[in-house]
């Protein structure tokens, strides 16, 4: 019974994920998929961050930070050429493990990259360390210092990555290869692959949305709401808040990364906004939006909300929008835009009867 | 180093000090009746500057610069009353949250008004290539208008909340809230008048500095971000230690700059605010004691 | 059980416990009274983990405790309830008892994000676990209500729940009487006393004279931090010191 | 003076006092009584207006003052003394003296401000001494007693006190006491909240006993001190002697 | 739990309803032109690029068109963020299978789109500075703004008529500015110029006196070279002056927007800076090919929008005129068009006078700039 009371939701949305796809393919509009994709990307983000805030009650305004770490480490590692470096111990190391990959640029030059995968796993890896390292002092704080906290750990990313010409400074980092997942499999922009870029961002969404419904469900997810409550309380029962806190902010701060890795390859480029804090500020609107603790309402808000924004509807007046939905939503709805609909829909029914 | 240099570095250092601690402030006045960081602090040193730019058109400066002031404090009154007054017990992250959604409609609308082009006030002696010579080195005047300005608003302020009746009821709805309001205080008008106080201090800046900094939609975020560092290194809530920590920060960052690459002049700032962060969150003037009290 | 000595702390220039020391024998019920500020609560913190004593010693079966963390505590086989009881927000009453169970298992992060067999195995069994534990308490029709919203005293039994659910050695109970009625409270001592036949230890702090003179072992009386008697309720009744702090003289008072 | 029918009140969805119903006339003290979480604050709190009353009526010299905001309602003349003093920690003892008389100050001018606060020093020679001295930095007994001159400055017809005993030391206590006793030989009305029960039904007219938020007792204060149940559950006297 | 599905289905239906219109559009029988530009965000030259299409397209059907046909133009504000310009690129082409796309406005996000144009055989007329954009040559992608590697060959050029061989650059941090940094440092050595000093500063840079006392420290420094489109290069000239530092100044083409120099006061006189004619275009000689086309541009641009014209606007109109005329050259054939844009020669522009090739797709050269120098507040050709 509880099995399918969580999965069921799941399968819906698996069927309506492949019921869009159809009905783009068949009416021949198939473009729309372009920004579901990337919306979907940045829905995993935002998933992530939702746990993060909803669940365990810490608040982050430097998520982009941990996209961008994700996104520019796997773009940095497989598009910049280390042909100088061919002769050096670690290189070889690596040739002979296969992890390189010898090509040429669109202009035939020869390139010596990353293959993407380790790329991949080297960043990830290295955002959850980053994540790791920062959480333990950064976690320790409340309120107003962990909001300026984890907003200074973006700016410091931002900047790195405007200052540091290893990832491309202000123009950021083009033409990164695609990303191989199998063979005949893989994260690319190309026009041909974008059914089957479509599934594959839905698919690790998915796998997201599933993994992190589990364990808000699980002992963890209860320990975790039971912080959020009160501190006190939840040290008192045993639980290591502490621990819990920073293993959440790790977890969303993964996702975070290989939200990052996937959509760079995908885009086929990064560049330093996606480390602004405008950025943070838009994932941390989307969560609010969404209801904060209410995976499928952050889901749904920041499936809707990207894809709008990703399709330029709000024209020049796209951070303008944010800015008024945010306050919006944070004075009239704190519980999130579904919660509104839902309350006024049960207090319609319960006069009816 | 030679004098003169050091002079030029120290000069530099004050001048962003000064502006830091004049955004701090701002935020410690309005922190201090509310409990809130008001993140569209820095929109009100735009507006400030931005709205004098327009008004110069028809009067002068003096009276543009105190219209331009005047008006900014009561945008600073209308968003306290309609974002802030109504909502009871909110919880930090909701105001967090509210207040950064203030200050992007903020900078979007001025966006909208007066386009993305950059402006600045004239200067109020001389022109820009205006100096004169302190010890061997040259200043513009108008950095020595900033810090005389911003000098004047600090001690005025600390008179005003010691030695007027109005400042001793504002300290009082800082300390306690809840027996402000026993004492037949109205605290909400009490906080209305710290948005607009604290409105008025930053457009006031705003003007003056426009000469300098130039005025622009977006230009407060920046300042913002480092009026809000200066204010947690001073312990939140404390202006004379916000006054000290800006202009370390503001000396700090322009000797920086001797050393190492102007491009890292920000991570700098940021990175002693982490590390402030982790071991002293109470700031560096303030008292642990003080901090505990005021508990989130 | 549990043995203090010598234990003092101070905030700032404020001695708020001073030189306390006392021991809790195993399967008793002891109760620590004295006037409001005494520094019973600030006593419980420096116990539970909340504080670390400024000196002295805490031992828990045997193992130093000071300046552990409250979660370290819990996890050794201390539970405790709060004067002005925490229950979790937006969890039934149930899932409130079930995060009592923390400590007894073990599923973490990822065991939880992949829902292993033995995660929804150990789920299962926290569940019924927590159920006998309200049924215990008489509350068992209300474990799907959402715990904040319960009566007063049915709260207080679901904070006693969730604390049983830890499995605990020592129990700590601070004024579990608070805001109870009479009826109540005689429901909370009756409680009391069969965790005690559950060969739990409680230690609790109280203001509700009746309710400690009738289930208490011994009593420990507290005054301005210091530790003024410690013995067996009918000495504390007769004890000179005792009626003179801590029921004031109200004759002169009277004047 | 003050006249509440039927009140109810509480935080959110969270009921805590039902079905209040007592009234306080002038020149008397009247005790309130009741253990912790009875609601006793809340009652306090009601009353000044810091939490609105869901039913019922809260009467203050004739007028409703339900609606009122808490400023409002002090400014008609009804000060409270809030539970664990609420100094203005951060402000001298004078500072703190003139902000109680914050209403004098409105109606009657700084001329008024300056003889009340000699009258409180007077009551309270100690605050005298420390005049200058940051109110945080005073002993909790001399907090208490500015907290009381803070909320008389104010030449309140109504001074309501939450357990004004709280942490104090005995002879404090009876200090303390003392003057309550003699605000009333002044001509003051003290409604005043006390877990004391004792030291509380000693000096005062009337008292309630308030229990899980309803009124259980009230009487004159001879009758509830020899009153069985109370004696049992508030005194400890059963037992003790 | 079904509520979710409800609304899910809900969402869906929105989406699919948004479908319509780009249906409808795709049937139009009509020219359309992309344009992706940063009208909003941190780099905002797409205004003057925004209204400059709106104002050419508008002439252009009021005139009757393209060859008798229609022009639509579809402006997408990118906020100078890659992955909108993205988004937009694969919009735009897909969606309503334009037939050019004009833009990005900066050179970051026109790199993202570069490989998008490739693919899908659309043509780029960039209008963000940066070399990399050209060179190496793609297929589909031309630019329209002056080299950065000519601008700094006549900066070089002038120095060392100067007798100046030690320089300072700094330099703001956007594409502009990294862009120029690297040719500067690139070129210096050809030159005979040695950088001694480089430093780049933040966009927002509010006062940047310290950095004017570090380059000061040193005594080699004969002139300074700033580069930079944001408001800060006028800051750094005046606290350059403020501090009473009488070193002879370089801008970059950059400068040439009247904003900065009034920003900038007095500080801004004597100023040298590379840059298109435009803006000296009513005191160029009546015998400069170019002179007719700037006039008109510019008293055009300023009577209908009433500020001043930007060179920025004018890559834009480069753009869209260069494209004009290759479609009324061959036809509504891209293959035909790229062809014809590929070698186009004596294209007068308000950048210079083109000549493409097909291994330049940029089609300027050292000789589309003018020295130039402010004076009384005023653009001004630089006469030695």
């Amino acid at each position: 019974m509880e099995f399918i009371k969580r999965y069921l939701p799941i399968a819906g949305l698996l069927g309506i994920v492949i019921g869009v796809q159809l009905l783009t393919s068949a009416t021949d509009t198939a473009y729309y998929l372009t920004q579901l994709t990337m919306a979907a990307y940045y829905s995993l983000l935002i998933i992530g961050l939702c746990v993060l805030m909803g669940y365990a009650g810490q608040i982050s305004l430097g998520h982009a930070g941990f996209f961008a770490i994700g996104g520019y480490l796997s773009a940095a590692l497989t598009s910049n050429d280390f042909s100088a470096y061919r002769e050096t111990a670690v290189m070889r190391f690596m040739d002979t493990a296969g992890l390189l990959l010898h090509r040429q640029s669109l202009y035939g030059e020869p390139l010596l990259n990353i293959q993407p995968w380790p790329a991949c796993i080297i960043a990830v890896v290295v955002a959850i360390i980053i994540a790791f390292l920062l959480g333990i002092p950064v976690l320790k704080l409340k309120g107003h210092y962990l909001a300026m906290a984890t907003l200074g750990f973006g700016i410091i990313i931002f900047r790195v990555a405007l200052a540091a010409e290893f990832f491309g400074e202000a123009d950021g980092i083009s033409e990164v290869p695609p990303f191989q997942l199998f063979p005949g499999v893989s994260v690319t922009g190309d026009f041909s692959d974008r059914v089957q870029n479509y599934y594959i961002a839905w698919g690790l969404l998915l796998l997201g949305l599933v993994l992190l419904l589990n364990l808000i469900h699980s002992r963890v997810g209860r320990a975790l709401r039971s912080i959020h409550g009160s501190e006190e309380a939840s040290e008192a029962i045993g639980v290591n808040t502490a621990r819990y806190k920073l293993y959440t902010f790790v977890i969303s701060a993964a996702f975070a990364a290989i939200a990052g890795s996937f959509l760079t390859h995908y885009n086929g480029g990064i560049g330093p906004s996606e480390a602004g804090v405008m950025k943070s500020v838009r994932y941390v609107a989307i969560v609010a939006v969404g209801g904060m603790a209410n995976l499928w309402g952050v889901l749904i808000m920041g499936i809707l909300l990207n894809f709008m924004s990703l399709r330029g509807m709000f024209g020049t007046y796209d951070d303008a929008v944010f800015g008024v939905i945010l306050i919006l939503i944070m004075l009239f709805a704190p519980q999130g835009i579904l919660s509104l609909r839902i309350r006024n829909i049960f207090r319609t029914k319960r006069n009816d009867t | 180093m030679e004098l003169s240099l050091f002079l030029q570095y120290l000069f530099a250092g004050i001048t962003y000090g000064i502006i830091y601690a004049i955004v701090a402030i701002g935020f410690n006045i309005i922190y201090n009746t509310t409990g809130i960081i008001n993140f569209a602090q820095g929109e009100f040193l735009m507006l400030g500057g931005m709205i004098s730019i327009s008004l110069l058109h028809f009067m002068p400066l003096p009276a543009a610069i105190t219209v331009a002031v005047v008006i900014t404090m009561l945008v600073g009154a209308l968003i306290e009353i309609v974002f802030i007054r109504w909502i009871e017990n909110p919880s930090v992250l909701r105001m967090i949250v509210i207040t950064i959604g203030i200050s992007i409609i903020i900078r979007e609308a001025a966006l909208h008004i007066w386009g993305e082009s950059v402006r600045a006030l004239p200067y109020f002696i001389g022109s820009a290539v205006t100096s004169v010579s302190i010890l061997g080195t040259k200043i513009s005047p108008q950095v020595l208008i900033v810090i005389g300005v911003c000098s004047v608003v600090v001690v005025f302020l600390s008179f005003f909340f010691k030695f007027t009746s109005i400042g001793r009821e504002m300290r009082a709805c800082a300390a306690n809230r809840r027996a402000a309001t026993l004492c037949g205080i109205n605290v909400k008008n009490m906080v209305t008048f710290s948005f607009m106080l604290s409105a008025g201090i930053g457009a006031l800046a705003g003007a003056v500095m426009s000469p300098i900094t130039y005025s622009q939609y977006d230009n407060g975020t920046g300042l913002a971000i480092k009026g809000f560092t200066v204010a947690i290194m001073g312990g939140l809530g404390n202006s004379p230690g916000a006054v000290a920590a800006g202009l370390m920060l503001g000396i700090i960052e322009a000797f920086s700059i001797s050393v190492l690459p102007l491009a890292f002049q920000d991570a700098v700032a940021i990175a002693i605010l982490l590390i402030i962060l982790f071991i002293r969150p109470h700031g560096l003037f303030g008292s642990s004691e003080a901090a505990r009290l005021k508990e989130f | 059980m549990l043995e203090l000595s010598a234990v003092h702390k101070y905030f700032g220039g404020l001695h708020a416990v001073n030189n306390v020391g006392f021991k809790v024998a195993p399967g008793t019920i002891k109760a620590v009274i004295g006037p409001n500020g005494a520094g019973k609560t600030t006593l419980f913190n420096l116990i539970a983990g909340g504080l670390e004593p400024s000196s002295g010693t805490i031992t828990f079966k045997g193992r130093p405790i000071q300046g552990l963390k409250p979660h370290r505590v819990a996890s050794l086989g201390m539970a405790r309830t709060f004067q002005n009881i925490k229950l979790f927000h937006g969890m039934t009453a149930l899932e409130n008892v079930m995060l009592g169970c923390h400590i007894r298992s073990r599923s973490g992060f990822l065991a939880g994000m992949f829902n292993l067999p033995r995660t929804w195995k150990e789920e299962k069994d926290i569940r019924a676990r927590s159920m006998a534990l309200l049924e215990l308490l008489d509350i068992a029709g209300y474990a799907d209500v959402e715990a904040t919203s319960l009566a007063f005293g049915q709260q207080r039994a679901v904070e006693m729940a969730r604390a049983l659910a830890m499995e605990p050695d020592l129990l700590l109970l601070d004024e579990p009487a608070a805001g109870l009625n009479i009826y109540e409270t005689a429901e909370i001592a009756r409680l009391i006393e069969r965790t005690r036949e559950m060969g739990i230890t409680v230690l609790l702090v109280e203001h509700d004279m009746s309710l400690v003179m009738d289930i208490s072992d011994e009593i420990v009386v507290l005054s301005f931090g210091e530790k003024i008697a410690e013995d067996v309720p009918d000495e504390i009744q007769r004890n000179p010191d005792v009626i003179k702090i801590y029921l004031g003289e109200d004759e002169e008072a009277a004047v | 003076m003050l006249k509440i029918r039927n009140l109810d009140s509480g935080y959110g969805k969270l009921r805590v006092l039902k079905n209040i119903s007592l009234h306080v006339d002038g020149g008397e003290i009247v005790a309130m009584i009741g253990a912790n979480g009875a609601g006793k604050t809340t009652l306090l709190h009601t009353i000044t207006g810091l939490v609105k009353p869901t039913e019922g009526q809260v009467e203050f010299h004739g007028r409703d003052c339900r609606r009122l905001p808490a400023q409002k309602i002090v400014a008609s003349g009804c000060s409270l003394v809030p539970e664990g003093r609420q100094v203005f920690a951060t402000l001298s003892v004078e500072e703190n003296l003139i902000l109680g008389g914050y209403v004098l100050q409105r109606q009657k001018g700084k001329g008024a401000i300056l003889k009340e606060l000699n009258h409180q020093y007077e009551l309270f020679p100690v605050l005298r001494e420390r005049r200058s001295q940051l109110a945080g930095t005073l002993s909790g007994g001399e907090q208490q007693m500015l907290a009381m001159g803070r909320a008389l400055m104010s030449r309140p017809r109504l001074v309501m006190m939450d357990e004004p005993s709280t942490g104090l030391a005995p002879l404090i206590v009876r200090d303390i006491f003392r003057v309550i006793v003699r605000l009333r030989e002044e001509g003051n009305t003290v409604l005043l909240v006390e877990q004391n029960a004792r030291a509380a039904l000693a000096i005062a007219d009337r008292g309630y006993v308030l229990e899980t938020g309803k009124i259980i007792l009230q009487g004159p204060a001879e009758d509830l001190l020899a009153n069985r149940d109370v004696q049992r559950a508030y005194l400890g006297r059963e037992k003790i002697e | 739990m079904k509520n979710i599905v409800k609304k899910a289905v809900v969402a869906i239906a929105a989406v699919g309803m948004l479908a319509l219109p780009g249906l409808q559009a795709a049937m139009a029988d009509t020219i359309k032109i992309g344009a992706i530009l940063a009208v909003t965000g941190p780099s905002f030259l797409g205004v003057p690029e925004a209204n400059t299409l709106k104002m050419l397209t508008d002439e252009l059907n009021a005139r009757g068109g393209l060859n008798g046909n229609k022009v639509e133009l579809i402006i997408k504000d990118s906020g100078g963020v890659p992955e909108k310009a993205i988004s937009f690129a694969k919009q735009l082409i897909e969606e309503e299978k334009v037939f050019a796309i004009i833009g990005p406005s900066t050179s970051g996000a026109t790199m993202k789109i570069k490989n998008i144009a490739e693919q899908s055989e659309t043509l780029l007329l960039s209008c963000a500075a940066a070399e990399v954009i050209v060179n190496p040559v793609a297929k589909w992608v031309f630019k329209t703004p002056q080299m950065d590697s000519d601008a700094v060959r006549k900066i070089y050029m002038e120095m060392n008529k100067m007798n100046i061989s030690k320089i300072a650059v700094v330099v703001g941090n956007t594409g502009f500015g990294q862009a120029g940094k690297g040719q500067l440092l690139e070129i210096a050595p050809e030159y005979g110029i040695d950088v001694v000093i480089s430093e780049v500063y933040d966009k927002a840079a509010t006062d940047l006196s310290a950095v004017v006392a570090k380059l000061m420290a040193n005594k080699d420094i004969q002139a300074v070279v700033n580069w930079s489109i944001v408001p800060a290069q006028s800051i750094i000239i005046k606290n350059i002056r403020q501090a009473g530092w009488d070193v002879p100044i370089f801008q970059s083409h950059g400068f040439g927007n009247i904003k900065f120099v009034q920003a900038a006061g007095d500080a801004a006189e004597g100023v040298i800076f590379p840059a298109g004619r435009l803006l000296v275009a009513d005191v160029l000689p009546e015998d400069n090919p170019q002179k007719e086309v700037l006039v008109k541009y510019k008293n055009d641009y300023e009577s209908k929008f009433k500020e001043d014209a930007s060179t920025f606007g004018g890559h834009a109109y480069d753009a869209f005129k260069i494209l004009c005329r290759a479609i009324e050259q061959v036809g509504v054939d891209k293959h035909k068009v790229r062809e014809a844009i590929e070698n186009m020669k004596g294209f007068v522009g308000t950048g210079g006078v083109f000549n493409f090739t097909p291994e330049n797709h940029n089609g300027l050269g050292l000789d589309a700039f003018e020295m130039m120098t402010v004076k009384d507040g005023k653009f001004t050709l630089y006469q030695k």
